[in-house]
């Protein structure tokens, strides 16, 4: 079976995000007064294969932890398994 | 044979021609080379090679006036690069060519992608690059898309350049509103190869397989060729999806592998797959062999399921060539690539029968007879006539013009030049370069007029610089395109350096405008007349026409890419004044004139006046002069006068080393009977600042060759500032003063452009 | 001295490392292809700038997975000494040889001259450089923001890991001399067994006086000194 | 009202994706020879004010046709509106 799996990866809480910070200030200078705050992280999309959605979203989780999220600095939750 | 249309193809209309760019002529023209109607592929690859762009249908006769001759000039126009030869067996590949209408687009790929591009042209004829270029015109920073432009340009300029790992090391960037709606965006890149190894893109050997090498094909950039030959109008954002992607990384391993094989000796010949891709690619190269090639879309990589041939043909993705190898050496080429993690495929191949031919398996879709498919194209000569109100600018009387009630203070009038945009320091840009990479850059970007490589194994240097005042062309065309290949070899004299060559980027409006074209015509003869005086023939060139939107065309802008070589590189000479007590030798003099200046168009919002007249040859006198006192060892700092005049170009000496500034005292006193604005800020040409190590020989060096040579003072401590007397009038200012307003103006400028640009700069990492 | 500079496909400082060692220092140097597996008998493993797999993703993460960086982990176990120079260093900690994150500057992708100041002498870069000396030479990287939580850093500085600092003309770790936004200005620093090095500025950019320094001399001398003790 | 809008910001179709190409071929590597394509994108929260979910959802997409997703070569959706 085929899935598209899709990752998030955010800067974990407490270390600077300066591009978060960035864009923040973008958009008051744009107007937008009403933020509060921004953060920017990774939306990593997977088509990959597997027996099962569990299945495609343990090894995607396994992947996580091998490359797309650095363990010093990032989190990394499973945002959603379709099959497609 | 002959090519039939493809199921689901178009019907061939006078709209669908007229959409594809074609006049009913040329349609005519191509119906009558058939010998029948065309197929929808046929319509699409005439349209790309037809187009302005590939064919220099309205430049080609102009161009040909060009001087391209001299000992040291291996390779002329024609080629995907020029080539000089610089002595000890090495040769130096050069070009310089544009990327404005797909950076008005999307600047961030449109620059990135247009550095992709000028790379492929230089390493394809088996240099290696060892340096970057840039010559960039944006409109008036008050407006918050050029800020967005700005910050694009710029960081896809370095992006794509830091990670190739060539060093970007010297340009310029002009501001004006001129250049609203229309940026210019010049990438030039020079490369270094023996010269044995030297390669031409030329398809030889019948029977020799063609390969397509790099990057998969997708449908990105579709027709980019023709899109740059129109007008930039409203609708252009409705064209977004011809935009195309960059890889630099990939590009980094085609680099590599690409020198890798013209080395291995298995090709025959390397072209890059730019503007209208797969097509001029491949018909360019079997006209230069004057050789027949047949392609079959079958075998293309592509990204995407479902291509047509005329999708396949068309595209522009980035990051492919095309090679011809020697027949039978198709594995040992694939092994190279496969090192490289590259992929190869033989797609065509190489045939005795004068015709170009695409097949889609056994389907022929196009075929054209001859193998002239690109320079048959129908050439024209456009009506020529200076506009009206040129020539009213022109003949304005600018020392008329009252001054401001501030300008009693003269250090009001320069701390406001130097922070001008297109005069203050280019820093907050070029600090987003890797300026340093390669290990060879002597004097990079601010340290000197050119910069600087040192060529390994040798004594040896080079120097490079871009330049052009599109505003002097504007207002005298055939003065301004001396002026740029002037000012280019001046920058690169300073340093120490021989000019030997130019390439230039030609950017002008609609050439069907009679005074667009006549702009063209005398800024290309202005520019030949310097280059036949200067010794530094034509080696190539690009040709950016249609920089124009509804609200007019920009200021002819015919960039110089200039190449210089010094015997002694030990002897690279900077800007910054080095220590206080040298005596300040101005070579060349002042002049009464005014037009055409910054301070007009900064200061006072006017563009008018003649431009400073060029005499070539004083100018030649002067670069003669200035090249042998600092390979003689007579020189400690030199730097020309440009924008802003002499009072600018002395405190540049006195703030180029931020962290050795270096005070000066200077009397104009010579020149008294002046006008006092000409005489501070005054754009006279041929004129040289140097500080001297051995005086009486420079002033001997400078007797020699005839140029006027003036002790005007001699440089000070930090502490006591920068003073000027001259006309009765006395200029001072510190240098804190001076290095605030000309080192961060820039960055003041575009503060709130930075942010708002940050969020799409990210797409790559 | 035998220097073994690893070539990733997107390595760009790979040749200028080897000029460092084998013009300027007249030492031997051996280019290590990423896919091989063999180190050649290199006693000191350069890992050098660049963006080896084009640093998509974060710098450094796809390169640590090379065929050749196994070797490499394992000489650094042996105590072997290995030198991470700009994306060198981003490998290294991408491969956990180092400690730490080199995350995106606060600022922005800067290519300028700095300022730094030797922390300690008691590493294979360090040897031959005097405490408290200040060195200036070129950074050219958009990724070289130092991270670690605060009690890491506060272990870090306490083990005496810390080689490098931003500093000013005044030799002071401000606020201002940091190009990157790096906490507490750190350029450099190495492991816990103080075989393994990576500092983000350019020491083999600055050799000649030609180029405009040679302040990264005395740590490329320092490799000496520590080959031979 | 508080809320979080979390958007999804993603290269276009048909353009190309080197990111995601680059990732892709790691994971292969790695020995993820089930992967079949991957796309690396933006995942951006923004803690903003609004009268009600679906004024918060609109600002965010107004956020995103001025600055936070490039109309050229991006494509956008609004993940999720959480109220906080
Ligand atoms: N776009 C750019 N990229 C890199 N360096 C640049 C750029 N623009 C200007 N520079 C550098 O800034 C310095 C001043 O350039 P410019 O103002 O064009 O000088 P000049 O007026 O003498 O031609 C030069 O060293 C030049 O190479
Ligand atoms: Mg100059």
């Amino acid at each position: 079976m085929t899935f598209r799996v899709a990752v998030h990866v955010l800067p974990r809480r407490g270390i600077l995000d300066p591009q978060g910070k960035a864009v923040c200030g973008a958009l008051h200078s744009l107007g937008f007064a009403q933020v509060a705050d921004v953060h920017v992280g990774r939306h990593i999309v997977i088509e990959t294969t597997a027996e099962s959605a569990a299945a495609a979203s343990a090894s995607v989780t396994a992947m996580c932890h091998k490359l797309l999220a650095n363990p010093v600095t990032e989190d990394f939750s499973i945002a959603s398994v379709e099959s497609t | 044979m002959t090519a039939t249309p493809r199921q689901g193809d178009p019907v061939i209309s006078p709209a669908l021609v007229a959409e594809h760019g074609l006049t009913p002529a040329e349609f005519d023209k191509l119906v009558a080379m058939l010998g029948r109607q065309p197929t929808f592929t046929e319509l699409g690859i005439i349209s790309a090679l037809w187009s302005e762009h590939c064919s220099y249908k309205h430049s080609r006769a102009v161009l040909r006036t060009l001087p391209t001759e001299a000992p040291w000039v291996l390779q002329g126009p024609g080629e995907n690069a020029g080539v000089i030869s610089i002595g000890d067996g090495l040769a130096v590949a050069f070009k310089i060519e544009s990327h404005n209408h797909p950076s008005a687009i999307e600047p961030y790929q449109g620059a990135a992608t247009g550095v992709g591009g000028i790379l492929r042209d230089v390493f394809t004829m088996g240099a290696r690059p060892i340096a970057m270029l840039n010559s960039l015109r944006f409109g008036s920073l008050e407006s918050p898309r050029v800020r967005y432009l700005v910050g694009g340009v710029v960081k896809g300029i370095g992006d794509y350049g830091n990670c190739i790992g060539v060093p970007t090391v010297a340009g310029d960037i002009m501001f004006d509103a001129a250049y609203d709606g229309n940026p210019l965006v010049n990438a030039m890149c020079v490369g270094i190869l023996r010269e044995e190894d030297l390669i031409r893109a030329k398809a030889e050997g019948v029977g020799n397989p063609v390969i397509a090498v790099g990057a998969r094909t997708g449908r990105d950039g579709i027709h980019g060729a023709s899109f740059a030959s129109e007008d930039l109008s409203h609708d252009s954002d409705a064209k977004r999806p011809r935009v195309q992607v960059g890889d630099p990384f990939t590009e980094k391993l085609l680099l590599e592998a690409t020198l890798e094989m013209i080395a291995s000796g298995n090709v025959v010949a390397v072209q890059d797959m730019g503007a209208a891709g797969l097509t001029s690619s491949s018909a360019e190269m079997a006209e230069r062999g004057d050789v027949g090639v047949v392609i079959d879309t079958l075998k293309v990589p592509v990204r995407e399921q479902g291509m047509t041939p005329y999708e396949i043909l068309l595209s522009e993705s980035q990051e492919r060539m095309l090679v011809v190898a020697h027949k039978g050496r198709e594995e040992a080429v694939r092994a190279i690539l496969a090192k490289w993690d590259l992929h190869a495929e033989v797609i065509g191949e190489v045939i005795a029968e004068p015709v170009y031919r695409v097949v889609e398996g056994d389907h022929v879709v196009a075929e054209f007879p001859g193998t002239r498919l690109v320079t048959d194209c129908p050439m024209y000569t456009p009506e020529a006539k200076e506009g009206a109100a040129v020539i009213a600018l022109r003949a304005r009387d600018v020392h008329a013009i009252p001054p401001k009630a501030e300008e009693r203070d003269l250090a009001w009038t320069l701390t406001r030049l130097l922070s001008s945009p297109t005069i203050a320091s280019k820093q907050w840009v070029y600090r987003q370069y890797d300026s340093t990479v390669r290990t060879s850059t002597v004097l990079g970007p601010g340290a000197a007029d050119a910069a600087v490589l040192r060529i390994r194994g040798t004594t040896r240097g080079l120097a490079v610089k871009t330049d052009c005042n599109g505003r002097y062309v504007y207002l005298e065309p055939r003065v301004g395109g001396r002026i740029a290949v002037a000012e280019a070899a001046r920058n690169v004299a300073c340093t120490g350096a021989r000019p030997r060559a130019i390439t230039n980027c030609l950017n002008f409006g609609n050439p069907k405008k009679p005074d667009v074209f006549w702009q063209f015509k005398e800024a290309v003869g202005g520019m030949g007349e310097a280059c036949v005086a200067l010794d530094t023939p034509v080696t190539g060139g690009n040709v950016s026409l249609y920089n124009e939107n509804p609200h007019g065309a920009i200021y002819p802008t015919p960039t110089i890419g200039m190449v210089g070589v010094l015997d002694d590189v030990a002897h690279a000479t900077g800007m910054a004044f080095k220590a206080a007590g040298h005596p300040i030798v101005l070579l060349g003099e002042p002049t009464a004139e005014l037009g055409a200046s910054e301070y007009l168009s900064w200061i006072h919002g006017v563009v008018a006046g003649a431009p400073p007249a060029c005499d070539l040859t004083r100018e030649r006198a002067l670069i003669d002069a200035i090249v042998e006192a600092i390979q003689g060892g007579y020189v400690n700092s030199a730097h020309d006068c440009s924008e802003g005049g002499i009072a600018v170009a002395l405190s540049e000496c006195c703030i180029a080393d931020t962290l050795a500034p270096i005070g000066a005292t200077v009397s104009l006193s010579p020149w008294d009977a002046l006008p006092d604005r000409a005489l501070f800020f005054g754009e006279a040409q041929g004129r040289i600042i140097a500080t001297a190590s051995d005086l009486p020989a420079l002033l001997a060096v400078a007797a020699k060759h005839g140029v006027p040579a003036q002790v005007i003072g001699s440089t000070s401590p930090a502490a006591s500032g920068l003073v000027i007397t001259g006309a009765g009038r006395e200029l001072r200012a510190s240098l804190e003063e001076l290095a605030y307003a000309y080192h961060g103006a820039l960055e003041r400028a575009l503060s709130r452009a930075v942010s708002s640009e940050l969020p799409v700069a990210e797409v790559t990492a | 001295m035998k220097v073994g500079i690893v070539q990733f496909p997107g390595s760009n400082c790979d040749e200028d490392a080897w000029f460092a060692v084998v013009d300027q220092l007249h030492e031997q140097a051996v280019m290590l292809w990423h896919k091989d597996h063999d180190l050649q008998g290199a006693d000191v493993i350069v890992l050098p700038g660049g963006f080896s797999h084009g640093d998509y993703l974060r710098a450094g993460a796809i390169a640590r997975f090379s065929p050749i960086m196994q070797q490499v982990a394992a000489h650094a176990e042996r105590g072997g000494v290995v030198i991470g120079i700009c994306n060198g260093f981003q490998i290294a900690c991408e491969a956990q040889l180092l400690p730490g994150a080199l995350l995106r500057n606060n600022v922005g992708y800067r290519s300028l001259s700095v300022t730094i100041r030797v922390e300690r002498t008691d590493s294979p870069m360090t040897a031959a450089a005097p405490i408290g000396a200040c060195l200036t030479m070129p950074i050219a990287h958009g990724e070289g923001r130092f991270t670690m939580s605060e009690a890491e850093l506060d272990r870090l500085e306490g083990d005496g890991q810390v080689l490098f600092r931003y500093v000013n003309a005044d030799g002071q770790p401000t606020p201002d001399a940091n190009p990157n936004g790096s906490m507490r200005n750190i350029a450099g620093i190495c492991n816990a067994g103080r075989n393994v090095v990576g500092l983000m500025p350019h020491p083999e950019r600055a050799m000649e006086p030609l180029l405009g320094s040679s302040d990264g001399r005395v740590l490329f001398e320092s490799l000496l000194v520590a080959a031979n003790a």
